[in-house]
């Protein structure tokens, strides 16, 4: 039964990342809801057996994939709408 | 409107495919009886032939070798597409973006990381043939170490050059050992050495050898992708 | 109790595969910013991955890994799940990293050019 | 035995890995290599052809399992003639391009001359390889190597072009692995001779999604209707050569897999005249949409989707004659098209805007460009004694034979808009005045011998036709025969 509950848990949280992803203004907070939905999917391939491809996907989806996004929003625009094009990735970790 | 449109189209193209793959179902053998599915052929040969006993790397190495070459011609394409549509002269290549400005304890912290994440790679590739993992994993394993000494040293460079030897002398011994494989009458990536015993380190044939090389391959061409986008300051209007 | 929960769990993980596809396919088409339309194609590859993982799985099934702890105990190879989807899952992971990096190459170039990364602005081809 | 067809994938693979280390001794190698790589390639090709024509078809195992198990090549009579047209076209874009690029610096030009090696590559494999995920891996060498190529220029907006590709290349890969997962859900297998024998055992509606899906993912490349949005932009940011390399090369590709699985995979009875119909659609909007360029190379563009359309009807008939004419079609606009693009683009080569409208006079410049340009332009449409009239003769004797009377007269009143919009242009390099502000722009020797060879094809096809017939009736004589195919590949031991 507890089983049960997480395994819903995390299919729910997965839906819900991708809606977030997509959804979401600030390409920053999407680009790592992208990688929630990686982490969630090297566990669920775990659980579907596969470990090789969890593997894979832990290193490739979660770090390589998110951080060259980052540098990407970093290089580019952070926010989806631009209407303040100054208001930069900097200033908004300070 | 628009968004009306492609929730309509959405739905259909989501209402098909769904109703393809609950007909397919879900953990229970799929395949048409009375065919015999390539998969059993795979497993058993894995261990007969091959001494191999990780059945995914058999696959991905000897069965279906050709796709692995090609895949990581797809990579090293990826690089050189990436140097190309991001080339500019040279002195206009501009400081390296930098994310973060690392404190003490993240530049000390990632140097003794370093070295352990380089040596789980490589344990990753040159046991890809006995447990999980394998070129693919272990080559990225050792691309985030670089990727991480990258981050927490705003001076940390790797060079262009042996980036490409490396890449370039993996991608030929490949290539190489596929052709090798003509020797005594046989095909291109035939197992052409002896396959030792089940579980050991030394088996499985030119299966580990190739899948080191791969490891390489990927390990560099992967630090190349991340070097070239993070050399990638960009200039508020261009 | 649990069994008849467990079957529509069956149903649940194709479900959530093709759901997150068709939020990724959404995106593509309706979104406006070029680095939106990039991460909703990295969204549709997920759920493509696991779609594709799952065709793979069988109840029970152990990890294609012939373990010294496998060959002792159970020496039964229908009890493997099926190794060729997570072959081709693996290929199809390190392609789509591939397109992912070009794509955001691209994107780079297109900003450093128009200053912009939304679709109306830069629209000088018809689309 | 000759060679083995795997050698046109692991001979230029190890050139593109030796290449970078090759340009550390001398930077020249960068741009010879390419070229000794596709000459070996080619001689490689027109002697397995010949044996081919005689002996039947080669199947090459790759890693020692034969199929089903493990991953095979067919050099057929039907892929080796494709091969060798695509080898043949690839060496030529890398004379046409081997000084064209001279004024580039170092390391694009290694990248252009790497990324178009792969491009071709990428193709033949797709043309060679007999497995559906192998073919999956191949398009995907093609299309990001084409990604590349449509953004080398920096000024234009090739950038905008190529992201509009890598978008709908990466939708098209995902129908094409939907696609291959369905299929091998249900039979357990990825070998296409293999699928191509148990494929009646399957449930049809899952049959019916799935060829759906691989016509959607390859028609995205093949630039069929509805699905071809990147292709004029695409054609039009590309440097010329590489346009004449799409047109010729990669649309050829993917229109062979369309038919592979059309022909040969799925017995679908309804599914020839779905080819005829989507053919159709594509023929007449893209002609129609032809006469509203201002652009030369969009304009090319849409005559060379026009012209994919028209082969995807030919194929739709689904007779013997059908799939001559196809492939006569396939071979002539492979070599017309090239010879258009190579020519068109020295036409425009100093505008910025490359209107249609700055060829005024260029016959007064550029006297030999501007004959091939018209040569190539009445041969496309049809006209005797140019090559493009037996091919269009053999479509429409296709659709008389197979009593299809309103394709006839579609494809003839098609031709007519084809004609009108070329000779708009032909007129204006011979009779219009030239505008005060191009600068025409002298053909390198290189690129004057390549289209020189093309026009000389194009009049010897034209004149003597029954150079290619012979080889054209034998390649479509193995398309047709499915039963053949199956047992060539299936009987190895």
């Amino acid at each position: 039964m507890i089983y049960f509950i997480l395994i819903c848990i995390l299919f729910l949280l997965m839906i819900g990342a991708s809606v977030y992803a997509i959804i979401q203004k600030d390409l920053l907070y999407a680009v790592m809801a992208t990688g929630i939905i990686s982490l969630i999917l090297s566990i669920l391939y775990y659980l579907l057996q596969a470990p090789d491809v969890a593997l894979t996907e832990a290193a490739i989806g979660v770090a390589l994939t998110t951080i060259i996004f980052v540098i990407t929003i970093r290089n580019t625009v952070r926010m989806e709408d631009e209407s303040d094009k100054k208001e930069k990735f900097k200033s908004a970790v300070k | 409107m628009k968004k009306v449109l492609v929730i309509l189209l959405l739905a259909v193209l989501g209402y098909y495919t769904a109703a393809t793959f609950f007909d397919i179902g879900f953990g229970q053998p799929h395949f048409i009886k009375g065919l015999e599915p390539v998969k059993d052929i795979y497993l058993a040969q894995t261990v007969k032939t091959l001494k191999v006993s990780n059945a995914v790397t058999s696959i991905v190495v000897n069965f279906r070798g050709f796709d692995t070459l090609g895949e990581v011609t797809v990579l090293f394409l990826a690089v050189t597409v990436l140097g190309s549509v991001l080339y500019k002269k040279r002195h206009e290549v501009g400081e390296r973006s930098v994310l973060f400005s690392a404190s003490s304890i993240v530049t000390s912290g990632s140097k003794l990381l370093f070295p352990a994440i380089i040596l789980l790679g490589a344990y990753v590739f040159i046991h890809g043939h006995l447990s999980p993992g394998g070129g693919f994993q272990g080559g990225v394993i050792i691309a985030t170490g670089f990727l991480l000494m990258l981050l927490s040293y705003e001076n940390y460079s790797v060079s262009h050059t042996a980036l490409s030897v490396v890449e370039s002398l993996a991608g030929i011994t490949f290539a190489g050992v596929g052709l090798l494989g003509f020797l005594h009458g046989g095909t291109f990536l035939q197992n052409f050495l002896p396959t030792g015993v089940l579980n050991n380190l030394f088996s499985g044939g030119i299966i580990p050898i190739i899948y080191i090389a791969v490891g390489f391959k990927v390990g560099a061409e992967l630090t190349g992708v991340i070097y070239t986008v993070l050399h990638e300051k960009g200039q508020s209007n261009g | 109790m649990d069994s008849t929960l467990f079957h529509y769990l069956d149903y649940a993980v194709y479900g959530t595969a093709i759901l997150v596809m068709l939020i990724g396919f959404y995106g593509t088409m309706v979104k406006k910013s070029l680095l939106k339309i990039v991460i909703s194609l990295s969204v549709i590859d997920s759920g493509l991955n696991l779609l594709i993982v799952t065709i793979g799985y069988y109840k029970g099934g152990t990890a294609p890994i012939f373990s010294p702890g496998f060959l002792k105990n159970f020496k039964d190879v229908s009890k493997m799940v099926d190794p060729i989807p997570q072959a081709l899952v693996l290929t199809a992971i390190v392609i789509g990293f591939g397109v992912t990096a070009v794509a955001l190459a691209l994107v780079i170039r297109l900003y450093r050019h128009h200053g912009t990364l939304n679709i109306d602005e830069i629209k000088n081809l018809k689309w | 035995m000759v060679g083995t067809p795997v050698l046109f994938i692991a001979i230029p693979l190890l050139a593109a890995f030796l290449i970078p280390l090759l340009g550390m001794i001398w930077k020249e190698l960068v741009r010879i290599v390419p070229g000794l790589v596709l000459t070996y390639l080619l001689i490689l090709a027109i002697n397995l052809l010949n044996h081919v024509l005689v002996h039947g078809p080669i199947v090459e195992v790759i890693a020692g399992w034969v199929p089903p198990i493990g991953i095979n090549l067919v050099f057929s009579a039907f892929s080796g003639f494709l091969v060798t047209l695509m080898i043949f076209l690839g060496l030529l874009v890398w004379i046409y391009s081997y000084r064209f690029k001279r004024n580039v610096e170092y390391e694009p030009a290694l990248k252009y001359f790497l990324m178009l090696m792969m491009l071709i590559t990428g193709s033949v494999g797709i043309v060679l390889t007999g497995d559906i995920f192998n073919m999956f891996v191949f398009i995907e060498i093609t299309s990001i190597s084409a990604y590349g190529l449509t953004a080398f220029y920096k000024g234009r907006n090739s950038a905008e072009a190529s992201f509009k590709y890598v978008m709908m290349g990466s939708i098209a890969s995902t129908f094409l692995l939907l696609a291959i997962m369905i299929i091998y859900s249900q039979l357990g297998t990825l070998n296409m001779a293999d699928i191509a024998r148990k494929i009646h055992l399957m449930n049809p509606t899952l049959k019916i999604v799935s060829y759906i899906f691989f016509v959607t993912a390859l028609g995205i490349e093949a630039e069929i209707f509805p699905l071809n949005g990147w292709a004029p932009d695409a054609y039009a940011e590309a440097p010329g050569p590489v346009g004449a390399a799409f047109a010729g090369i990669v649309v050829k590709a993917a229109v062979y897999a369309i038919i592979r699985y059309t022909y040969t995979i799925f017995d679908l009875s309804s599914s020839f005249s779905f080819l005829i119909i989507i053919g159709m659609i594509t023929l007449i909007i893209a002609e129609t949409a032809a006469i509203r360029q201002e652009k030369l190379k969009r304009m090319l563009a849409y005559s060379s989707i026009g012209q994919m359309g028209l082969v995807l009807v030919a194929f739709g008939f689904g007779t013997k004659e059908g799939v001559f004419a196809a492939l006569f079609l396939m071979l002539n606009h492979a070599i017309i098209k090239s010879l258009l693009f190579f020519s068109g683009s020295y036409l425009v080569y100093n505008s910025t805007e490359k209107n249609i409208k700055e060829v005024n006079g260029m016959s007064k410049f550029l006297p030999v460009t501007s004959l091939l340009f018209a040569i190539g332009a009445f041969a496309i449409v049809g006209l005797p004694p140019f090559a493009g009239f037996w091919s269009k003769l053999s479509v429409l004797t296709a659709a008389a034979d197979s009593n299809m009377i309103l394709i006839m007269v579609l494809v003839l009143m098609v031709s007519v808009v084809e004609l009108v919009y070329y000779l708009r242009v032909v007129n204006r390099i011979y009779f219009f005045k030239k505008e005060a502000d191009t600068k025409p722009h002298k053909p390198t020797f290189n690129a004057l011998f390549v289209m020189l060879v093309l026009g000389a094809i194009i009049l010897l096809i034209g004149f003597y036709p029954d150079a290619v017939t012979g080889m054209l009736h034998k390649a479509s004589a193995s398309l047709m025969d499915k039963g053949q195919y199956i047992h060539n590949v299936l009987s190895l031991k």
